[in-house]
């Protein structure tokens, strides 16, 4: 199970925009938020908590597709399927995979995407801790949305509209964290919330996406 | 015999007159789709009958 | 007895493709699949991997003992050739990658990536990857596609070597591999082509 | 008696439908126009809302069944899993554009209820924002319905999502309530009001709330065996082009 994590962060290195392409699209759609709504700071700060989340969230969203995808396509889930891993296993290798590479960047480069929008200063652990809370329930989310339209040819869009509604809840919480704490309120709630969100989703979603996985291979 | 609505006749109106729409929206659509669907079986079904 | 087949029925989707199979595979012994393409001999290997669940009949074999290799080489080009078969033995529980190596003559081509190499070499690292899963029942779809006399020879001969060991191979193929103990089965009298069996819908209503 | 299940079989299914429907559908009709008429004509005016109180008569009924539709394919989802029977796959399938439907006139009422009683069209309140969510559930449902081409593997699929789907929409819901507390206190909706509603506005809401369930029922007892027909149909295919 290692081994598969360590193929994945290989492939990742190797096949160059693992990491990149995520992090360039999320310092992308930052940088675009002032044109579209003026390079006001004050306006700037009241929103840049629910700006982060949501670049964050929909850079996570950019690279789902591939989570399966490649190895349903060159045949290797086939192979692993008749290995002893489980696929129980595979998906919540495949979730960790995706985090390290997409989730970890994110929450690395945050602080400094939080200066540009002048991020309250407050704010910025309550960023940092939320992201590092709520990226994994993305990733969770998003490998079982990935393991249910594997089958599909073109499924990315699909996959999108399956996601983003079970994105609600962690987008919530953790948006809400980052807002409180910024503003000096009672922040430590939602983050717990958002750390409840992430071990539910982490204990039951590679289960699910593993039974979908399962009807893909038959 | 219509009910005096006052100043609220349009959004009252429109919620009766949209809904109705939906309702019957959803409706046709199923009755035109089960009778699609059950032309095609039959005309499926005869061809077996046919040949076997 | 290291596979036995009793009265096995395939599907693919929701159609039945094969009904009432039957073999036994003894260690050392190999078992050729014939059939003009299409007839299922990919459901049926797909089956006996546990892949697709069968529509009926059972298949008796260890759980852990089947090795399947599909058309799809199932490779990353991005991963040397060392790099991919490591990977596989690091599935399969740690084993000696030497012998697999050694068996297809892959020392030359160790630091290559396997996205550089061509079609004929991908399919003997993919064969490789066999051995490596130290697995007694091998079900090996086309295994010999884009393989030239020489490596087919290779490959024999890594399936003869297999099978003295004591273990067993079932093949789709349409080549001669000149294997010793090689039972052939057609499987076009088994071909049944229709609405599976357990669909409810099969029978007509009102 | 016989055991349920035996509905699960399809030509039982279709032969029990048929001679449910046409009473489904009557009562509903029945229900449907009584109750709105009523609700319509014969109803006294809020002393607060004015008129517009009677758009309860379409909003609150399609706002529950909006939601019974989710519980009902939920269950039958359940049944698929569990037990197999893919008359209960189809009735999922069925319902879900019936219960996007009744969500979407409870949306559009809503907002054509609140433009003149709170002055916007949309409130991110978190009853309306749950609705929106819900719509977005079905929408994602029917997608992947109608992107798989393995019927039984659709069903498997969907199955699976609307169990966790219904997971995700329950924690959304408590989400949202305590996402808009930190914002705003208020924005008291209608439905709040249900516990002391007088009887002249309770006795036509409960008809048309029958009448709904009534419409539904019949709705998805109707297109499941649309949809039986659909998967006779496609199997036949399938046959005709393997032999």
């Amino acid at each position: 199970m290692i081994g598969l994590l360590k193929r994945d962060l290989t492939l990742a290195i190797r096949a160059g925009g693992g990491f990149g392409l995520s992090l360039a699209f999320f310092l992308i759609f930052t940088t675009l938020v002032p044109f579209g709504v003026g390079p006001q700071t004050a306006i700037l700060s009241d929103i840049a908590p629910g700006i982060l989340w949501l670049g964050a969230l929909l850079a996570c969203l950019l690279s789902l597709d591939r989570i399966f995808q490649l190895d349903w396509e060159d045949g290797t889930l086939d192979l692993i399927a008749t290995s002893p891993v489980p696929l129980e296993g595979l998906a919540a290798m495949k979730a960790l995979a995706h985090w390290i590479t997409t989730g970890l960047p994110l929450v690395l480069v945050s602080p400094v995407l939080g200066l540009l929008l002048n991020l309250p200063g407050p704010g910025y652990l309550w960023l940092m801790a939320s992201l590092v809370l709520g990226t994994p329930a993305l990733s969770a989310i998003g490998a079982f949305g990935a393991a249910l339209t594997v089958g599909v040819k073109r499924g990315g869009l699909l996959l999108s509209l399956l996601v983003l509604p079970l994105y609600v809840p962690t987008l919530i919480f953790g948006a809400l964290t980052v807002a409180r704490g910024a503003t000096g309120q009672d922040a430590l709630t939602p983050l717990i919330l958002v750390g409840g969100i992430t071990l539910g989703s982490l204990a039951i979603l590679p289960f699910a996406a593993a039974s979908a996985l399962r009807v893909n291979l038959r | 015999m219509m009910p005096d609505l006052g100043t609220y006749a349009v959004p009252v109106l429109s919620s009766y007159g949209v809904s109705l729409i939906l309702l019957f929206a959803v409706i046709a659509a199923s009755i035109w789709k089960a009778r699609r669907i059950r032309a095609r079986l039959e005309q499926v079904e005869s061809r077996r009958d046919r040949t076997t | 007895m290291n596979l036995r087949v009793t009265d096995l029925a395939c599907a693919r989707g929701p159609a039945q493709i094969l009904a009432g199979v039957s073999f036994a595979v003894a260690p050392g012994q190999a078992l050729i699949l014939r059939g003009p393409n299409g007839a299922g001999k990919t459901t049926l290997l797909r089956t006996l991997a546990g892949l697709t669940p069968p529509l009926a009949g059972t298949i008796e074999a260890d759980p852990d003992a089947i090795a399947y290799a599909a058309h799809a080489d199932g490779l990353k080009s991005q991963l040397t050739v060392m790099e991919n078969l490591l990977f596989w033995a690091g599935v399969f529980g740690t084993r000696d990658p030497a012998p697999a190596i050694a068996a297809f003559h892959l020392t030359p081509l160790l630091d290559r990536r396997a996205g550089e190499m061509s079609a004929g070499q991908k399919r003997r690292l993919s064969l490789a990857r066999l051995l490596v899963t130290g697995r007694p029942v091998w079900c090996l779809d086309e295994p010999t596609v884009s393989l030239d006399a020489e490596n087919v020879a290779r490959f024999a001969a890594a399936v003869t070597t297999h099978l003295a060991a004591g273990g067993s191979a079932v093949i789709a193929t349409h080549i001669d591999l000149g294997l010793p103990d090689a039972t052939t089965l057609d499987i076009t009298p088994f071909v049944a082509k229709r609405i599976r069996t357990d669909d409810p819908f099969a029978e007509r209503m009102g | 008696m016989a055991s349920f299940w035996e509905y699960a079989n399809p030509r039982k299914f279709m032969a029990t439908s048929a001679f449910l429907l046409p009473w489904t559908a009557g009562i509903a009709g029945l229900c449907l126009v009584t109750g709105l008429v009523w609700g319509f004509f014969f109803t006294p005016d809020d002393f607060r809302q004015g008129s517009t109180v009677k758009i309860i008569y379409v909003h609150v009924p399609s706002a529950i069944m909006a939601v019974n539709a989710w519980l009902m394919m939920l269950v039958a989802s359940l049944i698929w899993v569990i037990r197999r029977h893919h008359v209960s796959a189809l009735a999922a399938k069925a319902a879900a554009p019936v219960g996007m439907v009744f969500t979407v006139i409870a949306l559009a009422t809503g907002a054509l209820w609140g433009q003149p009683m709170w002055g916007t069209w949309w409130e991110w309140d978190p009853r309306l924002t749950s609705f929106l969510i819900l719509f977005l559930f079905y929408l994602g449902y029917m997608a992947l319905w109608e992107a798989i081409d393995n019927p039984d593997s659709a069903a498997d699929l969907t199955a699976v999502l609307c169990l966790v789907g219904s997971v995700f929409a329950i924690i959304s819901r408590y989400a949202l309530v305590f996402w808009n507390q930190g914002l705003h206190q208020g924005a008291t909706l209608s439905l709040d009001r249900e516990q002391n509603i007088a009887n002249v506005f309770w006795y036509p809401l409960v008809i048309t709330l029958a009448g709904f369930g009534f419409l539904f029922l019949a709705l998805v007892l109707y297109r499941t065996q649309t949809e039986i027909r659909a998967r006779r149909l496609k199997a036949l295919i399938a046959q005709e082009r393997m032999a």
